[in-house]
């Protein structure tokens, strides 16, 4: 029931069809170039506040979302970006909405560290870490008593593990035998410190014992794999239950954009950005013969003019009006 | 009319939008089979099912959050909240999430939830369960929050936060629970923001609310009966949003103002009512300072007498009304 | 590490000494006649509030503090008439505390909810259920940093292990490694919640697993057996770092004195009286000739006479000065 | 005097209490290696290591706790929550148990802890990263409440604070920074309670504190310049205790007074101080309405513009200014 080795890639569960997998390529290319992007935004000085970015962990949220059927919910982290690209929300929007702009799928009010879109099913981002555990649970709660088909999905960090709702959440969905899926993105640092450091365990998803759940890890580097995993967890979530999946990943860049890293070996970074997961995936996909390089060329350079037509888009977007700040308090 | 306590008109206002709206649920501690702390909830299981009259574990953030979900997806829950204080267990979900996520998310989203907490001292429970914590959710857009002093009000407020689209913090008053007043049987709201005037006067503004008011309203009689003063008395019922409009003309007509209620003063919802009366046009009507009379600065004392002696009393209110007078 | 069989009083393990268990005799006698006289008290309406009785708990408290060493602290719950009992609080002040009396051990302003003597290494009972986990392994790591040669108890309920500030404060601890045993005494209910409804594990104790931190269970109705596994738990926190030890035993009375246990089967509740632990120890005691029927009448007599004792000190004593209600606000 | 930043000026203070008292040690998120979120404690684990300088989980209410626990048994934490917002976290932590303990035990413990938590909306963080939270803890007896405006000042109080035998938040203003300042080098305290004149004038009184009182002088020069009046700036420092003489003083001397903070107005701080003002004998001095100039009733917003249009700006802040002086 609990710890297992990491599941990789197998041939004993199905494997993505094939446009699946081609479509996870294309969000994962779409995540990174987003992001990309949005980190020369910064150093332009085009946008304030800061960001998140899950560059080197898309297989961890696109294998996810990939794995969902449409009705499925999400609620996404801080680190959202690939999550949100890959559970279906315009890439415009989002980019509108990290440049504050009206046309933004929060109308410029939230910025990327609140980016939802409850009509793809994405239950938003969160500022505050672990706060989305319970409220995913509340989700899945209302697809119960809405007797509806379908799963949510919870996001969160390894440094979210430590959190009193993390305990509260998982306890309530247990006992209740909820719909939900706790999808834990272990990138091994919440902010500065390494997981090693903040758990006493080697592997994040023993923590499914102290509440009678499935809990098991998955390389979250391949995407196939996550993916595989993912579909596991969301039937028995829909069936049975709450369940704990880790992807285990590492986190690239700094925390944010203020982060220097002075707090870990340059080399493992490094080790690691070797790992690319989208270069994993084309490899793979080659190897396989599922896709020529002449395709996924093209699904590349899809996603790279994808990015720059909504950054076209959001640069074109008109401020919110000033009245907006005082709308949207109440309903 | 019939007349019905505090705790049964808010089990009915409870039991008659379960019936009318399928999306409303009601979840918390020992709600169910125990019928929650003060029994309010008493009997709501049978009626209902253990699917929509959910008892939970002490796990008082999961609750706000678990409500929040589902009140993003389709839901109207009603959570209780066993004790007021207890609000600082879920105070992220109440504050940050319940309160900003519609305006966060461009109003994406409407937050239909409704948090029953009672509230309050005078039962020996002590600090850690006897406060009345308004302040720490009225600076909170987003929130909002009610504090009934009748079972009439107890009825109808309830039943309008419920078919509100916001999340109302609907703060009960553990020592009116038995209290008994007429309470219609048709169906009947209390719209939010709305103040009652309890009682008219010419020559003084009592503003309050919650267990307060009736204390305040016999202060008023007695300084009519032994001053022939007429105090005028207004039931705030709903802090945010409050009704700035009958705060003020009712400060205009009198032109001296008394503030009363439970919580600790510094800091207290008093300051907001002393600041909309002194910042009004109703400044030019004054006659004397905008006083405060409200609960001592300290936590709520176990010993009885102590207890009662940091929270304003009906004498302590008409020493305060008549030294307003002078 | 985690799940073992409920640890019974085996002969594996030193047993207590002889005067250790006549103490615990003596405490768990004046513990359980506390309680009667304090429901007394409610019934002849002679003190506000409401109190919770550990009648039939006495063993999971008396066991455990019998087993600490005088410098060690405990952090007792708000059912903790016991624990503080057996950490050697003055009962005639513990009484007039329950009185609100200025002679009370909190001057009268705290009730029996929050009885605290710091002279005698009680930090106190809360009124928040699991907020008292947190603030012990602060003492904990006080202790750490003081280099102190103690540990830490943490008495807390079944119903508290679903609360938040469990798991993070385990977590912490566990990180730390610090000198602090997790004393869940699990009577089965959190107010009118059967554990079996309010957890999905059949052994609270796996919840150690979650921190890599040695977790397992006694029966909370012996009270040579909760000696002994206190022994073993205040050595492993002193030499290793923290441990969760759980005492399983059932609570007798209403949860408060408002509760009429509408809410489960009253034939349960007399199986349970049945297993009294105070005549489970007596009965141990004389089987095992370690003390005579005089011996223990005697302990049983002076418990009813410390009893009524602090109940007529109690009474005798003035009530605070109306100005106490202001003092001790600020330091 | 040399100049230094109000960062800087916080690292001193905790540098400096660390050296003086081996009681006082120092605990957070990411406080250690990384340095603070805002690079406050920056080289402090180096000179103190990692028992005295220790990084914690994403855990604040453990965090809040354990500072009690500490506070309870002989030392003199301080911590450090990452943004104030996240006090949410730890809400029961803080108000229940760090401020309630003495009182409810009768006095038997001190409970000298410092909870450092920067405030305050600028940086583009949006609705959960940018509050002003002190209206949720200044009604909650036992605990002291300090907003520092320039480095002297954070220096200072900070150092106060840690001395201080009780629960001192101690709310940061993210926007100073990097402001600099005049800062003696040698050892020196602010006094909790005590409100700074920040400019001497007759005409009319601004209560205000944190970072907008860099804002309410610059209008208070604009108003000199342009209208020939002379507004008295008084920067309160400190919240809980409040220095009342000081506001009551400087309202009976200029008989006009405009509140300015950046927390939203309604429930806001700037209550207690209208209502401190005009209900007392201060009251009969004034000409005109207790005006309070504070944000907007809304989250913060994400869009800069919008950041800034929902918090009181020199502009707003000189014409309500004037406004007051009609
Ligand atoms: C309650 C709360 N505490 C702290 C923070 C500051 N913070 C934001 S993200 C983060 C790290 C989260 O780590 P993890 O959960 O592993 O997610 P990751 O950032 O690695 O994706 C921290 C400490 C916050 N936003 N909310
Ligand atoms: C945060 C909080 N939630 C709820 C309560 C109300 N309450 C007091 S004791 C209790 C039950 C606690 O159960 P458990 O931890 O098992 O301890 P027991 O009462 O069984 O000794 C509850 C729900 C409280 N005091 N604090
Ligand atoms: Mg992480
Ligand atoms: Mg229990």
């Amino acid at each position: 029931m609990s710890t297992q080795p990491p599941h990789t890639t197998t041939t004993d569960a199905p494997l993505p069809p094939r446009d699946t997998l081609l479509r996870m390529f294309l969000q994962m290319s779409q995540t990174r170039c987003f992001e990309e992007t949005a980190a020369r935004l910064f150093t332009q000085g085009k946008v304030h506040g800061t960001a998140h970015f899950c560059i080197g962990e898309e297989a961890a949220g696109i294998g996810v979302t990939a794995a969902l059927e449409p009705q499925d919910l999400i609620y996404a982290t801080h680190r959202g970006h690939g999550q949100s690209i890959g559970k279906g929300m315009e890439i415009r929007r989002m980019m509108a909405e990290f440049l504050g702009k009206a046309t933004g799928v929060c109308k410029g009010k939230g910025g990327c560290m609140h980016i939802a879109d409850l009509s793809a099913g994405n239950l938003g981002a969160n500022g505050i870490v672990g706060a989305q555990l319970p409220i995913a649970v509340g989700a899945a709660l209302s697809t119960r008593l809405q007797k509806l088909d379908r799963v949510v999905i919870c996001f969160f960090g390894d440094g979210a593990s430590n959190e009193g709702t993390f305990h509260e959440a998982l306890n309530l969905a247990s006992i209740w035998k909820l719909p939900v899926v706790f999808l834990c993105v272990n990138n091994q640092y919440g902010m500065s410190m390494h997981v090693g450091d903040h758990v006493n365990v080697p592997d994040l998803s023993v923590r499914a014992a102290a509440y009678g759940i499935p809990g098991w890890s998955a390389d979250g580097n391949d995407a196939v794999a996550v993916w595989q995993a993912a579909r596991r967890a969301r039937e028995i979530a829909r069936t049975q239950g709450p369940c704990l999946l880790v992807a285990n990943t590492y986190r690239i860049m700094g925390h944010s954009k203020s982060d220097n890293n002075a707090y870990r070996d340059k080399a493992v970074i490094e080790q690691w950005k070797a790992r690319c997961p989208i270069k994993r995936l084309r490899a793979w996909l080659l190897e396989r013969g599922l896709a020529s390089e002449q395709e996924l060329d093209a699904l590349s350079a899809r996603a790279r003019h994808d990015i720059d037509d909504a950054l076209a888009f959001a640069e074109a977007s008109p401020d919110p009006e000033p009245a907006a700040a005082f709308t949207d308090v109440y309903a | 009319m019939r007349e019905i306590t505090y705790a049964q008109a808010i089990r009915e206002a409870l039991a008659e939008e379960l019936r009318r709206d399928p999306a409303v649920f009601f979840m918390g501690e020992d709600v169910a089979a125990y019928g929650g702390a003060f029994g309010v909830s008493a009997g709501l299981l049978a009626e209902f099912g253990p699917e929509r009259i959910r008892d939970t574990p002490i796990s008082e953030a999961a609750i706000m959050g678990a409500a929040v979900g589902a009140a993003m997806t389709g839901l109207r829950p009603v959570v209780e909240i066993m004790f007021s204080d207890f609000v600082s267990c879920c105070f992220d979900g109440l504050c940050n999430q319940a309160a900003k996520t519609r305006y966060m998310f461009g109003g994406q989203t409407a937050m239909p939830l409704v948090v029953r907490a009672p509230a309050g001292s005078g039962t020996g429970a002590a600090g850690q369960h006897s406060q009345s914590p308004e302040a720490w959710i009225c600076n909170v857009p987003g929130l909002k929050v009610v504090a009934p002093s009748t079972p009439h009000d107890a009825k109808g407020l309830l039943k309008a936060a419920i078919r509100d689209d916001n999340p109302v913090v609907f703060l009960e008053q553990k020592l009116l629970y038995r209290t008994k007043g007429e309470v219609p049987e048709a169906d009947y709201t209390v719209p939010l923001g709305q103040a009652a005037c309890r009682r008219d006067g010419r020559h003084l503004t009592v503003l309050t609310y919650g267990r307060m008011v009736a204390r305040c309203l016999e202060a008023a009689e007695r300084l009519a009966a032994e001053d022939g003063a007429e105090a005028e008395v207004l039931d705030l019922r709903t802090l945010v949003p409050l009704d700035r409009e009958a705060v003020i003309a009712s400060a205009r007509k009198t032109g001296r103002v008394l503030i009363v209620h439970e919580a600790c003063q510094t800091g207290g919802f008093g300051g907001e009512l002393a600041a909309v009366v002194a910042g009004s046009d109703a400044f030019f009507y004054l006659d004397a300072p905008v006083r405060r009379l409200c609960g001592a600065d300290t936590p709520i004392p176990y010993n009885p007498t102590l207890e009662a002696s940091v929270v304003p009393t009906t004498d302590s209110i008409a020493a305060a009304l008549r030294d307003l007078l002078r």
